[in-house]
């Protein structure tokens, strides 16, 4: 069974789409770690080396993702998990936004795979597979 | 001290106040001093009192219009405002970042920073305590119309003490409200006697005759929260300030869908929280209602988004809520430019104008459903008293400890978390999971049956399944989560 | 043939007819040929079917959303059907250009091919007998929902006779509807002949097993029409085509604005419908009802009319009407773009999806304005009865000649134009003036008080101010005209 | 006591504008003469020349001003009223146009006053003083 890390990172406390992420990856048969709301880079870091997690899946809600993201692949290779897959959705940036202009700041940072506004978890189930080779 | 529902006496509150004065540097400045800030708050003008504007308004009968809306940098904030007047709004807001919100304020420091610099927001909102009461002052002489602080701030002292002292007549929030759905890990006993201070700060006020107007925030997570929940937790709040010596307080509602519901959850809101500042002695008190727009997650076309405004505002004047708080058609997307937020308040203004002399007759199923949020309100409300010996305080905490009361979708660990809601056959939001939620049987039993009658229609098992499906529901333009082959 | 409100037998109808379709050229299309049109009417599916389509939403409870729309070039035309169908429609319209309605088909052709050539359009809508069976088949079998004409022509014989040899299954209009408000001097007894010749076609049809849908305009001049005259008006037209042999009839209605006199004006227009066609004998008839969007000016602001558009869709979903015809944000400036249209179409379809399961209980206040307008009503009926010595189609042309029967701010010279409108204090339609309309001095009295207490409380006297200040007020974001400065 | 006649052209049947310019125009002292809707160019022009009016107000509503307009100046001239002032006003075109354009097109037309949609007809009421040196 693959083991996904979840949580939304920062100051963001949005934990309504978290509960259903969590509930989604579940029925779909993934051993999911909810470090919840409010977490740091290290919650998350540290929960994926506990749990020798495959995927690291950011959500970031209230628009600071942009400041809260940054450095968070360097903390991951300084950490030993340098080839962990980084995800981050939900609305990471501020404001209505190009997104591909957003996009690049992300890949930019080290994300894997990075989800506009409004993308229900399902969708991303398809990328998950094909990511883990499954 | 040892929590109670209890006014702190001027030296408790001086007291505490050195403190919290010291905890950023904005803290240090001299219109904080207490004379200055009543002199200054003084020479406020009627119309921009937001306490004295909202009881014309109710006089009137008009539902006030007020958008969201924050930047982080002082001039874009006061142009932001400024735009927001001209599209209509009665009432300006000034939405407050989220590391203000968690009391980080040198995060937002640098994200105000940073902003300035790269002339483009990295802040959710306007860092007020960052700015100070000089860049506070500057934002309410910039406007015509009463200003109020809104953020979600577990402690929300110090910013508290500067939006007042820079002629701000309103703040929003609450020990509860501001605390179980804003945060994770925050004792709820040191929310409330955060809000505490705050209250007795404007009872200080009170006492020296400026009108302040306090908002306990209603929606809570804004994702199907049952009625009966969100107005017992508004009543508590309702009286925990008037303890403190609040007089002017708008009690808050978050729209669920089902006009009739809403309707019902408003009246008996406003009913409910006189019947209980009476029945505890309260006297001279103000007090009036408001409305949320849909707080849930929101249609990403922008049509639906503007549907989905209008429809919210519809039903907040057949409420006859005295304030409506507005969304704009970037909800789903992000912070909204300037002129979706403005466009948001044009066709709220222009729904509230065509239903202002209009009402919905009390028929027998809105008594019925007042009814009904009245018992469960009351039942919520003996409970908390009832363990809490008495003291509503020691009772809010222990009745969160215990999940007597509880908060559905809550981020917070001193939320049980155990409750799940889900819609009826016509959208009315009613609990499929009580968890410890202190009802009755008698009242559990009505909410099963009616989710029972929803699932039965849909030839399905009554489950969590339902709720997930009713969160996203109203985002895919249906009120009601129903599965695609809807089975007979 | 001397009016009477009798079956055109099959002679009369098929001798008629050869007259008809001499009318213009495309009137020779082999395609026109009885049997051959119903043999392809034989061959529409179900779905494209809007008899049955209706029959199917009124058991489901839904309301159907249908826009307004139609240019001069054919491709175009189609383009915007389709485009109309992504964004949600459920049925489509053909709005028919101002010269085919006023049988000039040889300026629509002029109109159509400086359309054609300019690439711009010079008509304001498709000119449906210039392009012929061929051309409106090409459009029903581009689309995959039911189309219907929708015009405002005095003779529509030869329009209808080529529709429905097309497969479209709907045709908007009656007597009276498509005259008084389209016309200034087609006298009555001509346009009720010719409609029903239009209606003896539908007849035709159904006697070979082919439901088609007909559907009076409700609205008339969009301009504060009393709901008692539009529902007269409506049962007078929907008895003058069951009498032909149409089964399938949805009855109009345009929004007034008052939400509870809106939802009292469809329940009571269906019951009442019904209840004469009963009474009449007609059976196995098929009723549905049709709401209007606001058919008044509209406010300029888009997002206003976006609100505007919203509203109108609660106060349709909660009268529970079986189709919605609606608006698009440009209505105030002129014929929408398809985007623009497209977007009224989502917003709507959102709106009455948020309020499908709902209902408002017909409480004291409702069932009084029921209970009004069917008296009203009744006393329009009676008195065109009596002046008809019992034929309906002979009490219409009198009533209308003697005033009795008086549709306010019509152009038509046999429209009495004596009857003014004015908004009562809660902006519900009542009549200021009634001229000589068929109406007791109990209802005269009624109106009167209602209008008084409303200028009263503006400080004013009962006067056409009040009408004219009326038409304006929701196009400036009021529903009530009041002064600007409100007396108490 | 000035002379102003009114009325909708072309196959138009807008009535409501029309009686509320009469109405409005009424009250502010002018004569006015109403030939109602569905007038031709020569309805409007003859009612001109046997009131020997001022201006002629043309309302447009449905779409068709443009087409309903052409000529119209040249009939004037025709007919010996060559110097009548000659306004439009409603929804003088077919859908949102470029308002700039759509006045040149009627100014070429011989049209004095051209008026975008949503002008009430109390907005022109100083063009008509202007204009009649009132
Ligand atoms: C409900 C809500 C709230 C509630 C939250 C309650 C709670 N504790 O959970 C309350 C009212 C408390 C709230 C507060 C605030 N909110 Co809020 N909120 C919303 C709202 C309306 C719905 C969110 C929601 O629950 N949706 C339903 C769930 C199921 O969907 P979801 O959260 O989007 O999650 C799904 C997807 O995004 C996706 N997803 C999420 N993460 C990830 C990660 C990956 C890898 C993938 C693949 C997918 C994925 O899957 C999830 C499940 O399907 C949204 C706007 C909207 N969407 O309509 C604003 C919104 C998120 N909030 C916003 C803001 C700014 C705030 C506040 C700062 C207040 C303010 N300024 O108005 C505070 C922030 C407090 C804080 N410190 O975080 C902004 C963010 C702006 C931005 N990014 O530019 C939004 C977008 C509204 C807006 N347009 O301004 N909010
Ligand atoms: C009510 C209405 C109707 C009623 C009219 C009843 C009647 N007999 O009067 C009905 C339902 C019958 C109707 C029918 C049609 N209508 Co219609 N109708 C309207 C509507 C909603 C309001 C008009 C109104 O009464 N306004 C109130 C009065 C007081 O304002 P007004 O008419 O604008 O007049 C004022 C000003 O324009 C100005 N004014 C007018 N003329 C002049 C002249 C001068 C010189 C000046 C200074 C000022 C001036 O002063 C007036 C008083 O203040 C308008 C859209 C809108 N405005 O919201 C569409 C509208 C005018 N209709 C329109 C159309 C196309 C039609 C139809 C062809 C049907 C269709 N395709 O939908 C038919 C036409 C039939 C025909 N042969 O004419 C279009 C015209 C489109 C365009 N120009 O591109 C409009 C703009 C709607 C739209 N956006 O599609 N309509």
């Amino acid at each position: 069974m693959k083991t996904i890390v979840i949580g939304v990172i920062g100051a963001d406390v949005h934990a309504v789409g978290n509960k259903i992420i969590e509930y989604t990856l579940t029925k779909s048969g993934y051993n999911v770690v909810n470090i919840g709301v409010l977490s740091s880079q290290e919650d998350f870091i540290n929960a994926a080396i506990e749990t020798n997690a495959d995927i690291i899946m950011v959500s970031s809600l209230y628009g600071h993702g942009e400041i809260d993201c940054r450095g968070m692949r360097d903390k991951c290779i300084e950490s030993g998990i340098e080839n962990i897959l980084l995800y981050v959705g939900g609305n990471i940036v501020v404001g209505k936004q190009d997104f591909t202009e957003v996009k690049k700041r992300f890949i930019e940072m080290g994300f894997n795979r990075i989800y506009p506004p409004g993308t229900p978890i399902d969708e991303a189930l398809k990328d998950i597979h094909a990511d883990l080779g499954e | 001290m040892k929590l109670a529902n209890k006014k702190l006496t001027e030296e408790e509150f001086l007291e505490q106040r050195k403190e919290v004065l010291k905890a950023w540097p904005t803290g240090n400045d001299e219109a904080l001093d207490l004379d200055k800030a009543v002199a200054y708050l003084r020479s406020v003008p009627e119309e921009k009192n937001l306490a004295l504007v909202l009881n014309k308004a109710k006089a009137n009968n008009d539902t006030l219009i007020q958008p969201r809306g924050g930047v982080p940098v002082l001039d874009e904030h006061i142009k932001l405002l400024n735009y927001l007047e001209a599209s209509g709004a009665d009432v300006l807001p000034t939405t407050i970042d989220s590391y203000t919100r968690q009391n980080r304020y040198q995060e937002a420091q640098k994200g105000l920073e940073e902003s300035e610099n790269k002339k483009r927001a990295l802040l959710n909102g306007f860092p007020a305590v960052n700015h100070g009461v000089a860049g506070c002052k500057k934002v309410f002489e910039s406007i015509n119309k009463p200003v109020q602080a809104r953020h979600g701030t577990p402690d929300a002292r110090l910013l508290s003490e500067i939006i007042h002292a820079s002629g701000w007549t309103s703040n929003e929030g609450g020990g509860i409200s501001y605390n179980i759905p804003y945060a994770k890990s925050v004792p709820l006993e040191v929310t409330i006697k955060n809000w505490q201070y705050i209250d007795r700060l404007v009872g200080y006020y009170e006492e020296r005759g400026i009108k302040i107007n306090r908002e306990p925030f209603g929606p809570l997570t804004g994702t199907l929260v049952p009625p009966s929940i969100s107005n017992a937790i508004m009543i508590i709040e309702a009286l925990l300030a008037a303890e403190q010596g609040v007089k002017n307080i708008t009690v808050g509602y978050g729209m669920g869908g089902n006009l009739i519901q809403d309707v019902a959850a408003v009246h008996s809101l406003y009913e409910q929280t006189i019947e209980y500042l009476d029945m505890f002695g309260y006297k001279d008190m103000e007090i009036t209602t408001v409305f949320h727009q849909w707080m849930g997650g929101f249609p990403s076309d922008e049509a639906e988004a503007m549907a989905l405004i209008s429809y919210s505002s519809s039903v907040a004047a057949l409420s006859k809520a005295n304030k409506l708080i507005t969304k704009s058609t970037h909800e789903s997307v992000g912070i909204p430019t300037m002129e979706a937020n403005g466009l948001g308040v044009k066709a709220s203004k222009f729904i509230v104008n065509m239903l202002k002399d209009q009402k919905i007759s009390k028929g027998e199923d809105l008594i019925e459903e007042m009814n009904q949020i009245k018992k469960e309100v009351k039942s919520l409300l003996d409970t908390v008293l009832k363990v809490g010996e008495g003291d509503l305080a020691v009772g809010a905490v222990r009745a969160f400890e215990q999940g007597l009361l509880d908060i559905p979708f809550a981020p917070s660990k001193f939320n049980a978390g155990k409750v799940f809601p889900a819609r009826d056959n016509e959208g009315r939001i009613r609990i499929l999971e009580f968890g410890s939620l202190a009802m009755s049987e008698e009242i559990k039993e009505f909410h099963y049956k009616k989710i029972k009658a929803r699932a039965d229609s849909e030839g399905r098992e009554v489950s969590f399944q339902l709720s997930v499906d009713d969160i996203y529901s109203v985002s895919k333009g249906k009120l009601i989560g129903r599965p695609l082959t809807k089975i007979k």
